[in-house]
């Protein structure tokens, strides 16, 4: 087995607000091998995205950070602003949601490249530079004879073929995507979901996809991590997660979904909780069905019921250290529309 | 659970070859000089019908022209030509207050729950506004009354506890929850649902879906369902019509499109979404490009540069040369590149949609070099569509012209159960 | 996909536009001129004179025939930039324009000058580094500054520097000496006297120069710093910004190129609109500073009721602000490729 | 098209004021939107409202009381016994802000300035107002020719140095007005009728965009009925940051009037501007009372004025708006949340 490229002990990233702090990410812990997919799937307020910027070192004013991000023996979060930076291209790239407004309005795609790659490597000449954004533009699609036109002059799924071609002439490790193709209609967002398929085949670059739509996770990743509310609930191979999903929530998601395939509509009741005051225990307890009286009292601990799997949650133990009468149902409270999200 | 109309009964809605042309505002300065400014053919040649009771799904992506569609239909865009009836009542071309008695029987849901409240009016107010325009109420308690059924419909209870919330003070499904009972106060038969609720968390969409098909049996509603989502579409409507660039490509029962797509684009459509099912993996012939500009659509088939099953006479043009060797140079390595970009010049210049294209040669080449290189293209890839449609090529003094086959416009035929337009079902009639 | 317009057809195109935006300004400024205070002649001589005089030289001058007439006459004669003559002194407009409009353009353009450097520079520093001591004391400059007349500005900049200090010349262009013996090339006394090469006078002129363009230099620039603080906090936000840092782009690059160039497009209109601005302040700073500008001939001849002097000396200022609207707009698309079309 | 953005989850205050029965609490939440982000503004742009705030009021103050508050008459040259008042004399305890050449009364002119300037920016500011706001709603809302003739006619008129225009309408309007506070005032506003036309205009055809507007015509609103519940509701927002900066301009404007001898004559009123340009054959004197006081209390309240409207617009607009950064402290772990040093691979 060999070794993770990037690997997150027990991350935290709180947001200072006049109400508290916000535990957008709470103590989250994952791996990423060379070349393999990760999905991270959450509905919209679980952290996710305040993850991936986290890892990439991008957080607003006002938030706080800690726990281990190891990327290559180093932490991360140790490193200066400075270091920090080197790292940021080269080492791990990002993707963003919104292709059409990620580019620079006034520099011709040339110099988005030139830019790039002068930064991370000041020796490269001039004709170096072209040939190796050409080629970057050139596996992405974008015909050669458009080199220097602005971004204005691109469609959104050209700028995100774009922006995925500036990540990528850097040849880094770890490609981080954050919603990359939300703002995309559905058949230029399979075209991108190959082109990010691809990557892991023809670079072995290992891909953190962050979205909300399990469909994506399903067709394009090798494993998946579940967020609920700051935390990662159940992490596992994709096909085995989505065949067999654990933990209560994983379930719920899954069924809440409409496929091609859906003949019932099924729901989650009530709304992700106020990040600022989560409920105690379990975060999901208030909507779970499966909620016990353990539930609402301590936090979950993790276990894992298989190879390559795991999952915070009572039902799957350890039963050690389930008190006495804890396993009873917990009652549950009417959630009303007047809660919903 | 799609419900089957019970009759055949004159339809509630009748659409006939409508238009939808949005003139482009040419800055002053190019009207000046001359230039036309052109037209956006956001909805050009719809026809369908919605009969009492039934949901009709209208699928494309965006730019498709489905949003337009369902603002002409609710005379909030004027239609170009074409007609729309109402009950066998024509609606295309009313003047806004001739429109007005017809509001009250048709209403509509916007995409996003966030922009479609006033944030200046609270939920008493903005529900109950309806009423106030048509004049249907007389009393403030009349009012509360109204508006406090309407909320309990839509699952807003306590009444008393939202109506003086803003819209600030609300989530995405509640606000979506608000909208649909200012939608149905006034006890509408049609309902316009545009994209209801694909701005919302996955976890809320089913509860909104829900409480949309509750709602059309309590209150005997009639759905035209706007959306780019398939799979919802093909949960909740009776029949969908396909959009692709303005245009219906295939039209038929939910059942019959999912089990037996027809169309190219309709096919390709269905492959690309992505399904939760851990067996599918990314699909790989998927259509190349992207929805092209509606000022100058394609000629013939707008659909025909992406489809993988075009042939001679499904309007190759140009363009679609100049998207050729631009594919071609891009999987190049930069020096030949370089030396076939040397050979042709500009090619912004070469005509849109016409027949026939002139591709100019580059200083220094004359006309039998671009003809050569076109012609080692063709060797190389004989098997490209494109091919099919090409008549005829002719080296002139500074450049070649391209003579294209004749195109065919597509028209909707029945094949089956379904319309479809598509060129390729033109044989089977 | 639309293929960027080039630069020249939007300068046509502009160019064109601003016709009828003179148009504008002409028929106001005739409307204003001819209809409220009835004609000139009767305006400056009524009284003054024989009600024959008068009649006769009205008649001379054209103003007893009907308005729609006189207009077309009038709109000829800025068209064959001829504006007539002062009733006051005889002068030639042309005459009036070349010799005070030298002075005024000759104090405009140094007061521009400081304007962007202190403003450009304060704002920038102040937006850099929001939040700060920096940006709280650039900020409170900038409110203080255009709180300040500029003739207040004036006032105490005379009493310190020319009164306590005696640095600085307070009043008129050159020392009387100097004036009467410069030769005139270009009316530009800067100019003038370095073609010359006479450095005592040179000397002088300078002298003379400083404190009325700093003073009005100033003025502007605290509008400036506004302007550019805000831009540049709202481009800093802006996606591309993020990106930019997503790829280890360096924080000095993200501000200046990217952050900084952005912000200076709306910059760049509304210091097209602030030259109104400039210009009102110029005729003040004339009058404090007795600077023999065209601001303050205005007020001498609009004192003595001279109607052609002042109509014409308006027209002038409204066709130079047309050309400056242009030429601003053109710089705008140079700057930004989406303009142009 | 979907789009999530995910910002860090800002709690909801459903639950605010649940103890208010609905019928207030519906009142009070008209007032409590306007206010709440001056409410939770904290920092800078709250300490620059209320220092603004605190100027303004003092100059409203001394204006309503100027009659009780000035130890003379603004044109009073002489004391009661017709004894007539030293010229230009140094600040004295007779005299707290010394005499100027006119031998009124410094101190006395600058606090009954404040009333004229008042007057005078109020006036205009209603004039103003009362012409650019429904032009702007219009235009901006119907759109078409009227819109771009107005837009094309006001543009122009906005390029142009506003201080000639109103140097020509001051001059103008003194026929029939004489020179007081009504010409002053009237030729100020026509200055600022572009400025609100073009930014009402501007705020109403974002608006027009919104889904609203065309939801409430789809719900048969008339187009009065909409521009009036719908937008005008809306843009009126951002009205009084418009209005608190246009008045520090107004004031500057009717100072450069007075500068230039053009706006209110010294047996009008007492007007700072006027005063000035008196003071500047000072400077070479050395006398620098005489245009120092009126030179400061027009930057005290221009700056005041200023500062409102700055904080106003920080406050009130989302674009510049920044949520108040509150450092947050991670808490040591406790010790539950087991830290793996491996966890699952494939």
């Amino acid at each position: 087995m060999s070794e993770p490229v990037l690997s997150v002990r027990d991350l935290r990233v709180w947001y200072g607000t006049a109400r508290g702090p916000v535990r957008a990410v709470d103590g989250v812990s994952f791996d990423l091998m060379p070349g393999e997919t990760l999905g991270l799937v959450g509905e919209s307020g679980c952290g996710k995205s305040t993850l991936g910027r986290g890892l990439m070192g991008l957080l607003p004013d006002g938030a706080a950070i800690d726990g281990e991000v190891r990327y290559e023996d180093r932490d991360l979060l140790t490193l200066s602003p400075k270091r920090q930076r080197d790292i940021r291209g080269p080492d791990i790239a990002m993707i963003f949601q919104e292709p059409m407004t990620r580019l620079d309005p006034l520099m011709r795609i040339e110099d988005h490249f030139s830019e790039t790659l002068k930064t991370h490597e000041p020796d490269l000449s001039a004709k170096e530079i072209r040939k190796r954004s050409l080629e970057a533009l050139g596996g992405m699609g974008i015909p050669p004879t458009r080199f220097r036109q602005y971004p204005h002059e691109f469609s959104g799924g050209m700028r995100q073929r774009i922006m995925i071609a500036l990540a990528l002439v850097l040849r880094p490790r770890v490609v981080i995507a954050d919603e990359p193709t939300t703002a995309l209609d559905v058949l230029v967002e399979a075209q991108i979901l190959r082109i990010l398929a691809d990557l892991r085949r023809n670079f072995d670059t290992a891909l953190l996809l962050i979205t909300h739509n399990l469909g994506i996770v399903a067709e394009a990743c090798d494993r998946v991590a579940v967020m609920y509310a700051g935390k990662i609930v159940e992490e596992g191979r994709s096909r085995d997660v989505f065949r067999e999903p654990d933990h209560p929530y994983t379930q719920a998601l899954l069924g809440s979904i409409i496929s091609l395939s859906t003949t019932g509509l099924r729901y989650i009741p009530g709304a992700p909780p106020d990040l600022s005051e989560p409920p105690p225990g379990c975060r999901f307890h208030p909507r779970c069905v499966d909620a016990m009286a353990v539930c609402a009292s301590q936090e979950p601990i993790e276990e894992r019921p298989a190879p390559g799997r795991r999952v915070s949650c009572w039902l799957y133990g350890p039963t050690y250290e389930i008190p006495e009468g804890g396993t009873e149902p917990l009652e549950r409270q009417e959630i009303a529309v007047a809660d919903e999200a | 659970m799609p419900t089957r109309p019970e009759t055949e009964t004159a339809p509630l809605l009748d659409v006939r070859d409508l238009t939808t042309y949005f003139s482009l505002r040419g800055s002053f300065g190019s009207r000046l000089i001359g230039h036309e400014a052109g037209s956006v053919k956001a909805v050009d040649g719809v026809s369908f019908q919605l009969r009492h009771g039934e949901v009709l799904g209208l699928v494309g992506e965006s730019g498709s022209g489905k949003t337009t569609l369902g603002r002409t239909i609710l005379g909030l865009a004027d239609a170009t030509s074409g007609s729309i009836r109402l009950d066998g009542v024509e609606i295309a071309g009313l003047s806004e207050s001739a429109f007005r008695p017809y509001r009250r029987r048709m209403q509509i849901v916007f995409q996003d729950p966030h922009a479609s409240l006033n944030p200046a009016m609270d939920l008493l107010t903005a529900v109950g506004h309806p009423l106030v325009i048509h004049g249907l109420v007389t009393s403030p308690e009349a009012l509360r009354a109204a508006v406090g059924d309407a909320l309990t419909r839509v699952g807003l209870t306590p009444v008393d506890r939202f109506f003086g919330k803003f819209p600030s003070d609300l989530s995405g499904g509640q606000k979506q929850r608000a909208v649909l009972a200012r939608a149905i106060i006034l006890g509408p038969e049609l309902l316009v649902a545009d994209e209801p609720v694909s701005m919302l968390d996955m976890s809320v969409r089913a509860k909104i879906l829900e409480l949309m098909l509750r709602l059309k049996v309590e209150l005997d509603l009639t759905y035209l369902y706007i959306t780019h989502d398939l799979a919802t579409a093909k949960f909740f409507c009776d029949r969908i019509a396909i959009m692709y660039l303005g245009r219906i490509v295939e039209i038929g029962p939910t059942a019959s499109i999912f089990a037996d797509p027809k169309h190219p684009y309709t096919v390709s459509l269905l492959k690309a979404i992505p399904d939760p099912d851990p067996d599918r993996t990314v699909p790989r012939d998927l259509p190349r490009g992207e929805v092209p500009d509606a000022v100058n659509p394609p000629l013939g088939c707008s659909f025909h540069p992406r489809c993988p099953r075009a042939f001679a006479s499904c309007g190759w043009e140009g363009r679609d040369l100049t998207d050729l060797l631009e594919r071609r140079w891009t999987a190049m390595a930069e020096e030949e590149f370089e030396q076939e970009r040397s050979v042709v010049g500009d090619l912004a210049s070469m005509e849109v949609a016409s027949t026939t294209a002139s591709v100019p040669a580059a200083k220094g080449h004359n006309g039998e070099d671009v003809l050569d290189l076109l012609k080692r293209i063709r060797q190389e890839d004989p098997e490209e569509p494109l091919w099919t449609g090409v008549r005829d090529m002719t080296a002139q003094g500074d450049g070649v012209l391209v003579a294209f086959a004749e195109p065919e416009e597509p028209m909707l035929r029945a094949v089956d159960d379904v319309e479809v337009a598509c060129n390729l079902f033109d044989a089977v009639r | 996909m639309k293929r960027s317009g080039s630069l020249r057809s939007y300068v046509i195109t502009r160019v064109l536009l601003a016709f009828p935006m003179l148009l504008i300004l002409l028929t106001v400024v005739f409307l204003l001129m001819r209809v409220a205070p009835g004609d000139p002649i009767t305006a400056a001589l009524g009284g003054r004179v024989s009600a024959e005089e008068l009649a006769r030289r009205r008649h001379d001058a054209g103003y007893d025939r009907p308005l729609p007439i006189q207009y077309l006459e009038y709109l000829r004669g800025v068209a064959t930039l001829n504006l007539g003559t002062t009733i006051l002194d005889n002068r030639p407009m042309t005459q009036v324009i070349a010799q005070n409009g030298a002075a005024t353009l000759e104090l405009s353009f140094f007061a521009m000058i400081v304007a962007m450097v202190s403003g450009v520079g304060i704002g920038l520093i102040a937006g850099r580094y929001r939040d700060t001591a920096a940006d709280l004391g650039g900020r409170l400059f900038g409110i203080v500054l255009y709180a300040a007349p500029v003739f207040f500005l004036g006032f105490l900049a005379q009493l310190t520097f020319g009164k306590w200090l005696d640095w600085l010349p307070t009043s008129g262009q050159t020392s009387p000496i100097v004036g009467a013996t410069l030769a005139t090339h270009t009316n530009l006394l800067v100019i003038d006297t370095i073609i010359d090469r006479n450095w005592t006078a040179f000397q002088d002129v300078v002298r003379h120069l400083i404190m009325p363009s700093v003073v009005l230099g100033l003025v502007i620039g605290g509008v400036f710093i506004r302007l550019v603080r805000v831009n540049l906090l709202q481009t800093m936000k802006g996606d591309y910004v993020e990106a930019a840092r997503a790829r280890g782009v360096k924080e000095g690059r993200v501000v200046y190129k990217h952050a900084f160039k952005n912000a200076l497009v709306p910059v760049i209109t509304i210091m097209g609109l602030e030259f109104a601005v400039l210009l009102s302040g110029a005729v003040l700073t004339e009058e404090t500073f007795n600077w023999p500008g065209i601001g303050s001939e205005l007020v001498r001849y609009l004192d003595n009721r001279d109607y052609i002097a002042v109509q014409g000396i308006i027209v002038v200022t409204g066709i130079v602000v047309v050309i400056v609207s242009l030429a601003i707009d053109i710089l705008n698309a140079w700057v930004d490729p989406r303009i142009r079309y | 098209m979907t789009s999530q953005l995910e910002t860090p989850p800002v709690p909801s205050s459903v639950d605010e004021d649940a103890d208010l029965s609905p019928m207030q609490q519906r009142r009070l939440g008209a007032l409590r939107r306007m206010w709440a982000p001056m409410h939770d503004a904290k920092g800078m742009p709250k300490v620059i409202v209320w220092v603004g705030i605190g100027i303004t009021l003092a100059f409203v103050l001394m204006a309503i009381f100027a009659t009780q508050i000035a130890p003379y008459a603004f044109d009073q040259y002489q004391t009661a016994d017709g004894v007539r008042f030293v010229k230009q004399q140094a600040p004295s305890a007779q005299h707290l802000f010394g005499t100027n050449v006119m031998s009124t009364d410094v101190l006395s002119r600058v606090i009954f300035g404040s009333r004229t300037a008042i007057e005078v920016v109020l006036l205009s500011l209603f004039v103003s107002m009362a012409i650019g706001l429904p032009l702007g709603l219009i235009s901006g809302y119907h759109g078409g020719k009227l819109d771009r003739t107005l837009v094309l006619f006001m543009d122009a008129m906005l390029a142009f140095p506003s201080l000639l225009f109103a140097i020509v309408i001051a001059f103008l309007l003194s026929k029939t007005f004489g020179h007081g506070v009504v010409t002053a005032a009237l030729a100020i506003s026509i200055v600022y009728v572009p400025q609100y036309f073009r930014v009402v205009r501007n705020h109403v055809i974002s608006i027009r965009e919104e889904s609203y507007v065309e939801a409430a015509r789809a719900l048969g609103a008339r187009p009065w009925t909409i521009m009036r519940r719908y937008v005008l509701q809306n843009v009126i927002q951002n009205v009084p940051i418009i209005a608190t900066l246009n008045a520090a301009d107004a004031i500057l404007t009717l100072a450069a009037l007075g500068f230039l001898g053009y706006g209110i004559q010294p047996t009008e009123a007492a007007e700072w501007g006027y005063d000035i340009q008196r003071a500047i054959s000072d400077a070479g004197a050395g006398i620098w009372w005489t245009g120092l006081f009126p030179g400061l209390a027009i930057v005290l309240l221009v700056t005041g004025l200023t500062l409102v409207g700055e904080g106003l617009n920080d406050v009130l607009n989302p674009v510049i708006r920044k949520r108040p950064i509150q450092e947050v402290e991670l808490p040591p772990r406790e010790g539950t949340a087991p830290v793996q040093d491996e966890v699952a691979a494939p």
